[in-house]
């Protein structure tokens, strides 16, 4: 079994009123030393090796699903392998 | 007996609140924005349903720290009537007034419909006109209204009667015990995820809401 | 940073080709509006202003057909919505708006900024939305990614409109696989006014502010207008950065601080007008355009999220959530303090000037300088070809098809199953239909009706549109378009007042879609004379293809009724057993295009009947006298489905039956003539009911038992109500469920 | 300035709906070699030092907002710093 963290965000360019107001809320609780906050999804993938490469499900199953890639992107990281 | 009807940034069933207690039920009743910070001269205070600064970070977050949570925790300390209604509800949780919290609906969509209700206890100031084990209707329209909380903070609930309401025929966002609504221990706030000022009216199909703001004005006359 | 341009480069490399400004366009501009070469920024300026999003070209003169005053009307079309006098000092603002390009490429986010943009259009008017409808149509469900689409768009319109607060009361939803590339997602917004606060987009006066409120620019959503005005091809990927993210908490806060402006310091303010389609430019210019002024803009006072925008960009951007003030000088500080109690951004970036110039300042720098009218009103229209569609000709020539039921039970049991026909409560109860505490009657009747606060009138709202009739005959299925929008707003016992439209087309180049398009708008307004429903507002959407292949011509139809006492609102359901139950309206042979056409045969042919407008609004008119009367307990028009479909859920909603004996054939159960309405008179009314529609009601039977016991000309069957609609309340969440 | 990436889930005990749904769909995409999936948020943080240890911001900031301790937990990683 392999764990995969696949994270995933809105592209740049693109507006994240969450994260926005978020940075408000820091803000008025007096922490001016935090500039800015990004919200971002993530998603632990637990998949069983053998059939195919664990690589080739993450990217199967981030562009199918997880991902719309109009206005995200992602990227990922193999947590642990047992 | 005067209400505050409380406006977050985003609430937005104030006036739904606000006609409910000043048209149907002719109380005496002021929307005081959440930018200030007094509640003199208020006897009850009313959190509105809405999407309080878009529940973007989680329902409720971060409406908490607006000014005029302190004088609303200081009413709730008072014994005075503190009620919270779908985001009013999760607001009240996350300020630590009322226990849990509300996660995402099971279904993960948000629902708008009228559901069946079991009145579990109608020994608080604001179901007292209601009987015990009484079935009423009322709308709800939520997309986090499933109640949660750790097993030990759910045995005090429920042995302490806190709950007030509960889902009777189906329960439709995974609520545990199928609560719909709680008081604090003290039973003087009380949080629920359905709309009982939206069924106060008979040109709008519904009245079974209207006894919890009854129960209110009762209990302050009794009191006067 | 990328250097722009020279005019000299421009010239030669035409980059204005790709932004959808022709080289006759252009050359035109140059020759004979500017005396010059247009900058890099200006002619991203004219390429967005002189699209057909922005300026109509093409449609331009078919929309001049449509009747746009009448006694009630105090503005039509031009401004951000129309605007319907119903008494009391009182009106109603309403409009409607296409989102489907974005939709198609982004559900979620493409369906939210709709509705977050049609609502602007009506609280610039300084209304308070009070209520939103959407008209969709979708591929079938038996595709994976039109279910994805279709859950997307629904929790993106909720998502937006449940966060602002406004219920979603009505709308449609129909399913047919042209739309499966290039599905239509229109929106509707209605709103009440204080007549004395109407505002409009307008700037005048030398010296007044120019005021942006509301969120920062962004590079969001940068061609937008011309996005929308293109087709669609799988290939270019490249335009989907016009992707924008909407912000509901935002617009709260803009709606409540607009309209603490206009109904509290009207006096301060000019005009005001939201930031739609082409951002900046097209509602600065639009509003010095209306007041014949000049306005000069200096763009690095524009509140920016994001660093080294060009002018181009600043312009061009179509971040949501923002609004363009002119405010009388000297009250700027007042409405900033406005703006500041809610957290949000209002900045002076501009004045009104003498003369006519639109002037633009970036970096110091005068990046753009023209004349207002060339961005507004000197847009070359398009003379377009058109030719009627080979299919009519074709299917005129053949047999009318005929309609041939074995089964009446089974055929009664798979109508109600068609997902077009089906429930569509799993979706619109993910809309919060009943916040402010106004809805007397939420989706799922004929028209949704909210209550005016402080009287005891009502208004009812529906959208309608069947793009299979348009499609077979254009001209009568706009006429039938407006008539089945009139039939619902009858059926809840409301007055019709007036329409909005959406036109959503194929492209317009194409001679038979442009046909398409003008012989539709001529039924449109021919029906909105007769049924003196004149056209207050409305919106274009045109290529609406993908690889090549059109949508069918959609156009929704949105009106608005008055209800005169809402003791007489009339509900869909039976109320009561032992009513009588009549027909009001002909059946005829109706049955090109009809949902029993799709069911049977799996395509739509054949040639439309016309119809008689004129007939039907005078008995239309004495049905509504009857409602009007209190002699009516029920009534539902006919539309899809026919009589049948109206039959069942009218039984559905107390599950109350019915016991009816009819000369039609099990075919004309389910034809689909216009004009029709099934109704339930409580029998202490039937005797004058009958007298009063004399001709234009049949009797049908009774209302009563837990079964619907009909009997035909040819068959007869007794289905138990429950059945009937267990079948029809599930089977759109059984579609959804499907795995491929 | 310093990135932090702060990642919020449901504790243990708490029942996550949309990994349930997530992996429904996945399944029904025919992958199924992926065990499952727990859906979480994360918040990349930038924040200024100087006034006080970048920890100790990012451990207030959590309590007192990000994260509601009644059915999350939390953890994060410093991404980068320049
Ligand atoms: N997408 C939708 N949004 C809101 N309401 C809808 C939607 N689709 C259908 N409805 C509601 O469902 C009911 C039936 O729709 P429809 O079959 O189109 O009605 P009709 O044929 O009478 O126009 C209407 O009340 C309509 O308001
Ligand atoms: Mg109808």
């Amino acid at each position: 079994m392999t764990t995969v963290r696949i994270y995933v965000t809105y592209k740049q360019s693109v507006f994240d009123p969450q994260g926005e107001a978020i940075t408000n809320s820091i803000h008025s609780l007096g922490h001016s030393e935090v500039k800015g906050v990004k919200v971002g999804k993530f998603f632990d993938v637990t998949i069983e090796e053998g059939t195919k490469p664990v690589e080739e499900t993450v990217k199967e199953i981030s562009e199918e699903l997880l991902v719309n890639f109009n206005m995200e992107t992602y990227s990922y990281k193999v947590l642990e392998e047992k | 007996m005067k209400f505050a009807v409380i406006q977050f940034p985003g609430s937005n069933c104030d006036i739904d609140l606000y006609e409910a207690l000043h048209t149907v039920c002719g109380a005496d009743v002021a929307y005081v924005p959440s930018k200030e910070s007094s509640l003199d001269g208020f006897d009850a205070v009313m959190l509105p349903g809405g999407f309080s600064y878009g529940d973007y970070l989680r329902a409720g977050a971060i409406a908490r720290f607006t000014n005029i949570m302190p004088a609303i925790v200081d009413m709730a300390n008072a014994g005075k009537p503190v009620f919270g209604t779908c985001n009013g509800f999760q607001i009240l949780t996350e300020a630590g007034l009322l226990p849990g919290a509300l996660k995402r609906n099971d279904s993960l969509k948000f629902v708008c419909k009228t559901v069946e209700l079991e009145v579990e206890n109608n020994n608080t100031i604001f179901t007292s006109e209601y009987q015990k084990g009484e079935k009423i209707n009322l709308p709800i329209a939520h997309a986090d209204g499933s109640f949660y909380a750790d097993p030990e903070t759910l045995k005090q609930i429920e042995d302490n009667g806190q709950v007030v309401f509960r889902y009777s025929k189906e329960n439709p966002n995974g609520s545990l015990n199928n609560i719909a609504g709680i008081t604090n221990e003290r039973g003087n706030v009380l949080g629920m995820m359905p709309h009982p000022e939206r069924a106060v009216e008979a040109l709008l199909g519904n009245t079974d809401g209207l006894r919890l703001f009854k129960s209110i004005l009762d209990h302050a006359e009794v009191k006067a | 940073m990328m250097q722009e341009m020279t005019p000299e480069e421009i010239k030669e490399k035409k980059p204005y080709l790709d932004w959808s400004l022709s080289e006759e366009e252009y050359n035109y501009i140059s020759e004979k509006l500017l005396h010059r070469l247009p900058n890099y920024t200006e002619t991203g300026l004219f390429s967005a202003m002189w699209s057909e999003h922005c300026s109509y070209k093409k449609s331009k003169p078919v929309l001049r057909l449509f009747p746009t005053k009448g006694p009630r009307i105090l503005q039509g079309p031009g401004e951000g919505a129309g605007v319907v006098d119903i008494g009391d000092g009182q009106a109603v603002v309403f409009k409607a708006e296409s989102h489907n390009h974005p939709t198609a490429v982004e559900p979620y986010q493409g369906a939210a900024t709709g509705v977050g943009g049609i609502l602007r259009d009506v609280f610039s008017m300084g209304a308070r939305p009070v209520a939103t409808l959407d008209s969709l149509h979708f591929g079938e469900l038996d595709d994976a990614h039109t279910r994805w689409l279709l859950n997307e768009t629904v929790a993106g319109i909720g998502g937006y409109g449940n966060c602002m607060g406004i219920p979603t009361v009505g709308g449609e939803l129909t399913f047919d696989d042209i739309y499966k590339g290039n599905p239509v997602m229109n929106a509707m917004s209605v709103g009440l006014l204080d007549v004395k606060d109407m505002q409009k987009g307008l700037a005048q006066g030398e010296g007044n502010a120019v005021m942006y409120v509301g969120a920062k620019t962004g590079r969001d959503g940068i061609h937008g207008a011309t996005f929308a005005s293109h087709s669609f091809d799988s290939e270019h990927e490249s335009q989907r950065s016009a992707v924008q993210v909407g912000d509901p908490f935002m617009e709260k806060l803009l709606l409540e601080a607009c309209l603490e402006l206009t109904q509290k310091h009207a006096d301060w303010l000019v005009g005001i007008q939201d930031m739609g389609a082409a951002g900046i430019v097209s509602s600065s210019s639009e509003m010095a355009s209306e007041g014949k002024s000049g306005m000069e803009l200096n763009l690095d006072l524009v509140p920016q999220r994001e660093p080294g925008m060009s002018a181009y960009e600043i312009m061009l951007s179509e971040s949501q959530e923002r609004m363009l003030l002119c405010v009388k000088a000297g009250h700027e500080e007042d409405v900033k303090k406005i703006f500041d109690f809610y957290d949000l951004d209002a900045v002076v970036i501009g004045h009104i000037t003498a003369g006519h110039n639109y002037v633009l300042r970036h970096h110091g720098e005068v990046v753009c300088d023209i004349p207002v009218s060339s961005l507004t009103e000197d847009v070359l229209e398009e003379p377009s070809e058109e030719k009627q569609p080979q299919h009519m000709l074709d299917d005129a020539a053949k047999p009318a098809w005929e309609p041939e039921i074995k089964d009446l039970a089974d055929t009664y049991k798979k109508m109600l199953a068609q997902p077009t026909v089906a429930s569509k409560e799993m979706f619109t109860q993910t809309y919060d239909s009943m916040v402010r505490t106004s809805t007397v009657v939420g989706p799922g009747e004929d028209s949704g009706v909210l209550r005016i606060r402080g009287t005891h009138k009502g208004i009812a709202m529906t959208t309608d549109g069947n793009g299979r009739f348009i499609y077979l005959d254009p001209e009568i299925g706009g006429k039938r378009a407006v008539v089945e929008a009139a039939d619902n707003i009858i059926a809840s016992g409301a007055e019709p007042l007036a329409i909005t439209d959406c036109l959503n087309y194929g492209n317009p180049n194409e001679p038979e879609v442009f046909w398409e398009l003008h012989h539709s708008v001529m039924g449109i307004a021919k029906a909105c004379e007769v049924l003196e429903t004149p056209v207050v507002s409305g919106n274009v959407s045109l290529y609406n293809e993908t690889d090549d292949k059109s949508i069918y011509p959609t156009p929704m139809i949105g009106m608005v009724g008055l209800v005169k006492n809402l003791d007489h609102l009339v509900r869909d359901s039976f109320q009561e057993a032992d009513d009588d139950l009549y027909l009001v309206g002909q059946t005829g042979a109706d049955y090109a295009g009809s949902e029993l056409q799709k069911m049977l045969v799996g395509e739509i042919t054949g040639s439309l009947n016309d119809l008689d407008l004129d007939h039907i609004h005078d008995y239309q008119m004495r049905l509504l006298a009857e409602m009007e009367a209190g002699h009516v307990a029920s009534a539902h028009d006919l539309s899809e489905g026919g009589l049948a479909v109206s039959l069942a859920e009218s039984s559905f909603g107390h599950e109350i039956g019915a016991d009816i004996k009819s000369d039609l054939t099990s075919a004309e159960f389910f034809s689909e003539t216009p004009g029709r309405f099934l109704v339930s008179v409580p029998s202490e009314f039937s005797a004058e009911f009958a007298e009063k529609l004399g001709q234009d009601a049949i009797k049908l039977g009774q209302t009563g038992g837990d079964s619907l016991k009909v009997a035909l000309k040819d068959q007869a069957v007794d289905l138990p109500v429950a059945e009937l609609k267990q079948i029809w309340e599930e089977a759109l969440p059984c579609l959804m469920k499907s795995k491929d």
